[in-house]
């Protein structure tokens, strides 16, 4: 047919292209453009995670597009809010996929919107990286194999704070109060903890487990419940505002006189507190950029703050960890196609901003470490908010779950 | 005093007054009669542009008032006497009175809370008690007293009557008449056509939301056919 | 249960009682006046908590603490002046689904121009130094700034209390609950009362939002977070009555409390389950009054 | 629902006041077209197309069974996502505990949705207007927050999701087909009650209750029928929803989800049958490309409800029957 024949013609000529020089066929590709599409909560308590993530996502895009584009393509970013709800995410992804040709997707806030993102992808053989979100089932029981993870998970981050705290107390007889928000998240990482705390040989007790809402404005009766339990350290599973306001709150009671606590105090947490994060507690962060070592790293967040006025939040700088693993995917795959490029990418190391992360070929987690610290008792001047006196990285390798507990839990087919 | 002309009013898609003209002249008392739904609350509503007129227009001393709204009609001097139990029940009857009297500030009349107090004296050792308590007679006195303390030119009485034991009818009647005497304009609504045509100067009869007859009231009240349209029987004329 | 922990449960319950009832106050005093439930109120709670922190923010010295708490709610009160005027002024004689959506409408317009204003970031006001740290109450170490905000619904009450007995403003506003036409008729000009009425609810709101900013972080869901709660403590109580958002928001806080500490697991559906024991026995809510709504 | 040969003289006047638009042979006619049209979808619509129109058609079930008690009853339920959540939740508690057929699960969707609209309107059609309005609301997110705290049961927060439909309604064409025939016989159904003897002592209860009562008719029996049937189709519509996603979450259940329905009568116009369903397919149509085109699509949403809702009393079709906005120059 006179159709098919043109085709195999143009076929043949970009074959020819290809195999010509190098410079030729990345010129002749780069007028066209791609897309790629961001669905994140962008309204509502937690728009701080995604607004950050979503910043990044556009930067690293413009970074790329300012060297040429991937593959030679110009990338363009579509984004739309899942007002965290995990029908709007999905149905975003799908329209991203259906409608905008979206080749990739980058990943919600919220486990459950990415549960449903993650499931609509895969019906579209598209990948989707998760860079926020980091719910463990996502590369279990909700695997496929277009998804990426380049975030410690729900089990590998509290693993690391368990680490941290055994190495800190030894063999000495600890107790323990929980408080976790009353969602997937919270439990998961409240369970993890407990348990790496026991594999780590540390001789504990719990004393008291809250589960307030997420959500919560009052936190008093919870913190009333917690002082009487009088634990040696207290263990708080609240993220974004929720944080923020359970320290304050606790902060009131002289709580902190008495406990040691430790939290996820990120970028955001520990500037809308203004200095009043307990000096000493244990914190940690997926990617906090001030411990973060090496010159990509330091160019990253310069020019995210010149761009947005602001220094980079762990999301930011996951967001664009996952834009490069996307991007090297294509490169290394040559191609856009979903199932290419997931292939390309199972298994590989990628050079991003915060160091190599090599993608496991079983459940396709990054190998990212956890960052743990201590809180400074001084703001620092250059950024305006408390870092960590003293941070360590717990590598992936002492965190992460093995293949075959993950893989024995994956969908079967 | 007043002039109303031809006024159209609708309560939603039902057309209730269709083209009622009246007038009030000064120092006039005028009754308004006719049977039970004729519109002659209704007519009262639009006068204080509860219930404004789509169509026609009312002056009050030649000046429009149609479009007002309610508080501006109320402060251009007219008093409004609603029928049935409507004074603030949740406040006492020296609260109901002072707010009246507040509203009224500014307003140049005779009417004082003092003098409200003296033409009803047994307001006085009900002041402290909750407007909700009175019984018909006294809340008749308790809404009379408010509309006066507005100091207004022409009064407006919407079935004073209804639902007062015969001798407060009486005490009522007394009143108006003192309040005619103080060369008040007075429009009376009235089922009671009998008592309406004792103590009006004239009378307009409503029905079915026109104005069907209009003369003094003792023409009326003597006209056998009027008499037995607006079902008087002859035994029962107060005053 | 020692008796430090009975204190301290008590106290905990009378802090969340206090911030319930300063947002539901305002919520239940618009609705006995105008019938409306807006669903807006958090997100002027919100506002008076944004405004709080980006004032406070800025310069973090005691004495704009207090200039905050005076002027967020008049900020506040003049957004729902204008929303009033312009919006809820429409709809008094339509039905309340009417008026449910204007306000939600309302909900969605004023959190959108929120985020644009004042990003997606968590804020934060701290407390001011003079009210910072713990007391002493009962030989419990107890937050200063909690017994602000119980000092703070107390005083709030009383006020609504003497503003509604001991006030012409407050006799007009009962008698625009009851009669607005016949108080009209006696010459108050009842809209300018409602604008006014919904732009003391609203400026309580701001209040609110203000005084309850250093407590927690001040972000784009606050608004959202609260407004649940408000109605429920207000349908509690009956709906208009300040007396019965007093007694709504103390039996849930002590409801929230007593869960918290005996099931914890299921202390979030507690005050659910709290407003239909009461509805299912009280239908209009413990002080409420059989009205034609 | 015994009819009481007393009543015809109410039923009588309400049925004479209604729908006096269309001919209803034409609108008939004119719907056979468009239910056609739609059969034919997959010939010319894209996926994402279809797929949309999957979801806005079950939301259109859910807005109509939502209009029964808004619009014919009087009754403003903010609860009724509750059914719609049990619904969807019913298929896929089934496919993840008790793994019977799938249709079975669908079938008893709905008669799950309306036995618990059964005890949620026992307590709360005792309360009046706002009240109801807010007991529905708060059994809304009683069941919401169960769903989300019994994690081992619900899933928690991030819900149930998988293979929960057989694989031939997994078939995209099929899945559609079957998601607009369910739709179009559940609208039906619903249409049928809304002109039945029953559907017209419904009106009466909300037009005029006292003498309703007074003429022996009982009010609240007829509300909680109205109640159970308007939960048994929102059930059914949840578990349309279950098939066009395959999932279950919490947030089906929330009162904000309970909001949609509401808004989509309203914006549709809640005194006609289809108002409820053109607002489904106005609402989300509209706020799915609002959603995706910009950051303020809330403010936009709100600027245009609040349109609606202002100049626009009966909704749409109201508008549509009174004559358009711009050549009458207001109602009033």
């Amino acid at each position: 047919m006179d159709h098919s024949r043109k085709m195999i013609a143009g076929l043949g000529s970009l074959a020819l292209a290809a195999a010509g020089t190098v410079a030729f066929a990345t010129s002749a590709l780069a007028s066209g453009s791609v897309t790629v599409g961001i669905t994140t909560a962008l309204s509502g308590p937690i728009a701080e995670l995604g607004q950050t993530g979503l910043q990044a996502i556009e930067l690293a895009a413009a970074d790329a597009n300012a060297k040429g584009g991937v593959l030679g393509k110009q990338v363009k970013v579509v984004s739309a809010d899942s007002n965290l709800s995990p029908a709007t995410g999905a149905t975003n992804v799908r329209n991203f996929i259906l409608d905008n040709h979206a080749v990739a997707i980058f990943g919600p806030v919220s486990s459950a919107v990415a549960v449903a993102e993650e499931g609509v992808a895969a019906k579209y053989k598209t990948p989707i990286f998760f860079s926020t979100s980091n719910d463990v089932k996502l590369a279990t029981t909700n695997y496929t194999k277009y998804m990426f993870q380049v975030v410690p998970d729900t089990h590998m981050e509290p693993a690391a704070v368990a680490r941290y705290l055994a190495d800190a107390v030894g063999k000495k007889h600890i107790t323990i109060a929980t408080i976790t928000p009353d969602y997937s998240f919270g439990r998961d990482t409240v369970a993890s903890f407990l348990k790496s705390l026991k594999a780590d040989g540390v001789n504990y007790t719990v004393k008291a487990q809250e589960t307030p809402k997420l959500g919560a404005s009052q936190y008093t009766s919870y913190i009333a419940a917690l002082i009487a339990a009088h634990p040696d350290y207290t263990f708080m599973g609240q993220f974004g505002g929720d944080l923020v306001t359970l320290t304050k709150q606790a902060e009131g009671f002289g709580f902190f006189k008495h406990t040691k606590p430790m939290a996820m105090y990120g970028r955001a947490q520990l500037k809308a507190l203004k200095g009043k994060v307990p000096a000493g507690a244990i914190a940690w962060d997926r990617a906090p950029f001030w411990a973060m070592k090496g010159p990509g790293m330091e160019k990253f967040s310069e020019a995210y703050n010149a761009k947005y006025h602001e220094w980079p939040s762990a999301w930011a700088v996951m967001g664009y960890t996952a834009f490069e693993t996307w991007a090297q995917g294509v490169e290394k795959a040559h191609s856009f196609n979903g199932d290419k490029v997931s292939a390309a990418l199972s298994g590989a190391t990628i050079k991003t901003i915060r160091g190599p992360i090599t993608l496991r070929a079983c459940d396709h987690q990054g190998d990212v470490g956890e960052y743990v610290g201590t809180i400074a008792a001084k703001v620092n001047p250059k950024y305006g908010f408390q870092t960590y006196a003293h941070s360590k990285l717990i590598p992936a390798k002492d965190i992460i779950l093995s293949c075959k507990i993950t893989t024995a839990e994956q969908p079967k087919s | 005093m007043l002039k109303i002309d031809e006024i159209h009013t609708y309560y939603g898609q039902s057309h209730i007054l269709q083209g009622v003209s009246l007038e009030i002249a000064a120092g006039e008392c005028v009754a308004l009669l006719g049977r039970n739904g004729a519109g002659k609350t209704t007519t009262m509503r639009s006068i204080m542009g509860m219930t404004p007129p789509r169509r026609g227009r009312i002056a009050l001393d030649g000046a429009e008032i149609t479009g007002l709204s309610t508080h501006q009609i109320a402060r251009a001097g007219i008093g409004y006497v609603p029928s049935g139990r409507r004074v603030f029940s949740e406040l006492t009857v020296r609260q109901n009175l002072d707010l009246a009297a507040h509203d009224a500030k500014g307003t140049v009349g005779p009417w004082t809370v003092e003098r409200v107090l003296e033409m009803f004296p047994k307001l006085v050792e009900l002041s402290g008690r909750g407007a909700g308590f009175l019984s018909g007679g006294e809340q008749q006195m308790l809404k009379l007293g408010r509309a006066l303390l507005r100091n207004p030119k022409l009064l407006l009485l919407d079935e004073p009557t209804e639902g007062l034991a015969p001798v407060v009818v009486k005490d009522l009647f007394r009143w108006i008449k003192r309040l005619m005497r103080e060369d008040l304009s007075i429009l009376l609504s009235e089922q009671n056509s009998s008592f309406a045509l004792n103590i009006s100067d004239r009378g307009y009869i409503l029905e079915k939301g026109q104005i069907r007859f209009s003369a003094p009231s003792s023409e009326l009240a003597n006209s056998r056919e009027i008499r037995t349209y607006l079902g008087i029987d002859s035994k029962t004329v107060a005053g | 249960m020692n008796l430090q922990v009975i204190v301290i449960e008590g106290l905990s319950a009378m802090t969340t009682a206090a911030s319930l009832f300063i947002i539901a106050a305002g919520l239940s005093l618009i609705f006995g006046a105008l019938r409306v439930i807006n669903v807006a109120h958090g997100t002027l709670y919100m506002y008076g908590a944004y405004f709080m922190a980006t004032l406070f923010a800025a310069s973090g010295s005691g004495w704009l603490f207090w200039v905050g708490l005076l002027v967020a709610p008049l900020f506040v009160a003049a957004i729902g002046a204008i929303a009033e005027v312009t919006l809820l002024r429409r709809v008094y004689e339509r039905d309340h689904l009417v008026q449910l959506l204007v306000t939600y409408s309302l909900f969605l317009i004023l959190s959108d121009l929120a985020l644009r204003f004042w990003g997606t970031a968590s804020l934060s006001a701290n407390q001011p130094p003079s009210l910072s740290g713990a007391a002493m109450v009962g030989g419990v170490m107890f937050p200063a700034y909690d017994l602000f905000v119980i000092g703070c619904a107390v005083a709030m009450g009383l006020a609504l209390w003497a503003l509604l007995g001991r006030t012409m403003l407050g006799w007009k506003i009962r008698a625009a609950v009851e009669d607005p036409e016949t108080l009209a008729a006696s010459g108050t000009n009842v809209k300018r009362l409602f604008t006014l009425v919904f732009a003391i609810g609203s400026g309580l709101a701001g209040f609110g939002g203000a005084v309850i900013a250093p407590l927690q972080s001040v972000d784009p869901g606050m608004g959202q977070s609260v407004i649940v709660s408000a109605f429920i403590v207000a349908v509690i109580g009956g709906l208009g009555s300040i007396a019965g958002a007093a007694i709504g928001a103390t039996l849930i806080g002590i409801v929230e409390a007593v869960g918290i500490f005996y099931l914890p697991s299921w202390a979030p559906a507690f005050i659910f389950v709290a407003m239909i024991v009461v509805l299912a026995v009280r239908p209009v809510g413990l002080m409420g009054q059989k009205l034609g709504y | 629902m015994a009819a009481q040969p007393a009543l015809p003289p109410v039923a009588d006047q309400i049925s004479r006041k209604r729908d006096q638009g269309l001919h209803p042979a034409v609108l008939a006619a004119g719907l056979a077209v468009i239910v056609l049209m739609l059969a034919a979808g997959p010939d010319y619509l894209g996926q994402s197309a279809l797929l949309e129109l999957e979801l806005i058609l079950g939301l259109a079930v859910f807005a109509a069974a939502t209009n029964l008690l808004l619009g014919y009853g009087g009754l403003v339920s903010f609860g009724q996502a509750t059914f719609y959540g049990i619904g969807a939740y019913a298929i896929a508690l089934n496919w993840m505990h008790w793994k019977l057929p799938f249709w079975l699960a669908f079938s008893a969707a709905p008669f799950a949705a309306a036995l618990a609209a059964f005890f949620v309107g026992l307590i709360a059609l005792r309360a009046r207007k706002l009240y109801f309005a807010l007991l529905t609301l708060a059994f809304s997110q009683l069941f919401y927050v169960v769903a989300e705290q019994q994690y081992h049961f619900t899933g928690g927060a991030n819900g149930i999701f998988g293979k929960m439909i057989p694989p031939a309604l997994a078939v995209p064409q099929n899945g559609y087909w079957f998601i607009l025939g369910v739709a179009v016989v559940a609208l039906l159904a619903l249409w049928k009650i809304t002109v039945s003897p029953f559907g017209l002592l419904l009106r009466a209860t909300r037009e005029r209750p006292e003498r309703a009562e007074s003429l022996g008719l009982n009010v609240f029996g007829h509300q909680l029928m109205a109640f159970v049937l308007s939960g048994f189709f929102c059930g059914l519509a949840g578990a349309l929803y279950a098939v066009y996603n395959q999932n279950a979450y919490p947030e089906l259940l929330d009162w904000v989800k309970s909001g949609d329905p509401v808004m989509m009568s309203v914006i549709g116009g809640m005194y006609s049958f289809l108002g409820p369903v053109v607002g489904a397919f106005i609402y989300e149509i509209a706020r799915q490309f609002l959603v995706g085109t910009t950051r303020d699509w809330q403010l936009i949403l709100g600027v245009v409800l609040l349109v609606i809702i202002l100049f626009m009393p009966d909704g749409l079709i109201g508008q549509f029957k009174h004559g358009l906005p711009w050549r009458k120059g207001g109602r009033k």
